[in-house]
């Protein structure tokens, strides 16, 4: 399954890109995001981040789509 | 209305766009750059948002407070890329009829914008560190909590 | 800073003069002239001050505002004379590092204003009458509790 | 004893003048009011007005020294 996966702020910087498209038979964004913390080491908990999926914010155990977009989000500081 | 930009923000023209004959009321919030942040010296920073979710979840931010408060006029503007001292990061401003409504209501769009909306802030200090604010708190803690997976 | 001016409020300017490098909060407050108050429809205003006092009150109200909050900087103008739909009456804009006190210095501020400040507002209907604000009802309050002095 | 009065907004109008200086014999900023008002009537309870000696707010029963400046302050709507 091809997911794309975009980096912003500090995951982008601890990833060296903007966006990657990853092949993968992770089940859920959250099993994405534990594939890709044991590949890359981003040294970030699940719990301080949140998932998006094609521009929206989603759960973890949200089932991906061949084609998805999935963003993951360090905290926010705007303002 | 909400929108990103790379460029100032003109709050003089922003304010006086929000205008109604039946508006007795205007607050607006200005967000500058600090010169200093958690007793930290700052030289400049750069902003940088995730531009489709933060407008999606600004729009729901700002019909949320339409919601709440009896608007005449509700918008805001987020600054992105580098910005030095004193430049307006953020800017918000409310229109109503009366004054409780539109302090209400601005103070509600830019404390949920801090919350929830994908925009990070990179800090670069005067002693030529740089951090992503919120961030390296995080993933201390994060380390902190599960040290064998770190 | 507190004055009266009698030509309109260049909120703009006002707001630029208002900055610190330590500033990351900006509120500022336009009261803007209604088309109604108080289901009546109005064509215009006309502002009245007593100067000398108006001037020293609302120099204790700012000074009891850097009393209550950490501000960097704290300003008001209020219009006199004539006054059209859509005009600023009255501006005030707070600074501060963080914008909890800017939000509550500025309300502050307009709250005492309007309760301490000895303005007077003589709303123009679009029906030729006049009144002045407040004013009727207190006449006719005294009125109707000693009828006898009528 | 020579007071300047001076009135503004609702008082002036009722009053058809700005400023005027009484000749009086009342004791306190209360009791000259009452004389005004005897003498005008304004319909204005002293109780919805405030009263300002020399540009500063004063209590009713102020006495009155030759060379006061009084002001008698209807309700405000400033804002």
């Amino acid at each position: 399954m091809k997911i794309q996966v975009d980096y912003f702020a500090r995951l982008r910087e601890l990833r060296g890109l903007s966006s990657e498209t990853c092949i993968t038979e992770a089940p859920t964004v959250g099993d994405l995001y534990e594939e890709l913390n044991r590949a890359h080491g981003f040294g970030m908990d699940r719990e301080h981040l949140r998932a998006a999926v094609n521009d929206d914010f989603s759960s973890w155990n949200r089932s991906l789509c061949e084609g998805d977009r999935v963003v993951f989000i360090p905290p926010v500081a705007g303002g | 209305m909400f929108r990103l930009q790379a460029v100032p923000i003109d709050c003089a023209a922003l304010n006086r766009e929000l205008a109604a004959p039946g508006a007795g009321a205007l607050v607006s919030f200005e967000g500058r750059v600090r010169n200093s942040n958690e007793g930290r010296s700052v030289d400049r920073l750069e902003y940088e948002a995730y531009p489709g979710l933060a407008e999606r979840e600004m729009k729901r931010i700002l019909a949320e407070a339409g919601e709440r408060f009896p608007l005449l006029g509700l918008a805001c503007v987020h600054r992105t890329g580098a910005l030095e001292i004193g430049d307006v990061a953020v800017w918000v401003g409310a229109l109503s009829g009366h004054r409780g409504e539109a302090f209400e209501a601005c103070q509600f769009v830019i404390d949920e914008l801090k919350h929830r909306v994908p925009i990070w802030k990179k800090e670069h200090y005067t002693d030529g560190d740089a951090e992503w604010v919120n961030c390296a708190r995080c993933a201390e803690h994060a380390g902190h909590r599960h040290p064998s997976t770190k």
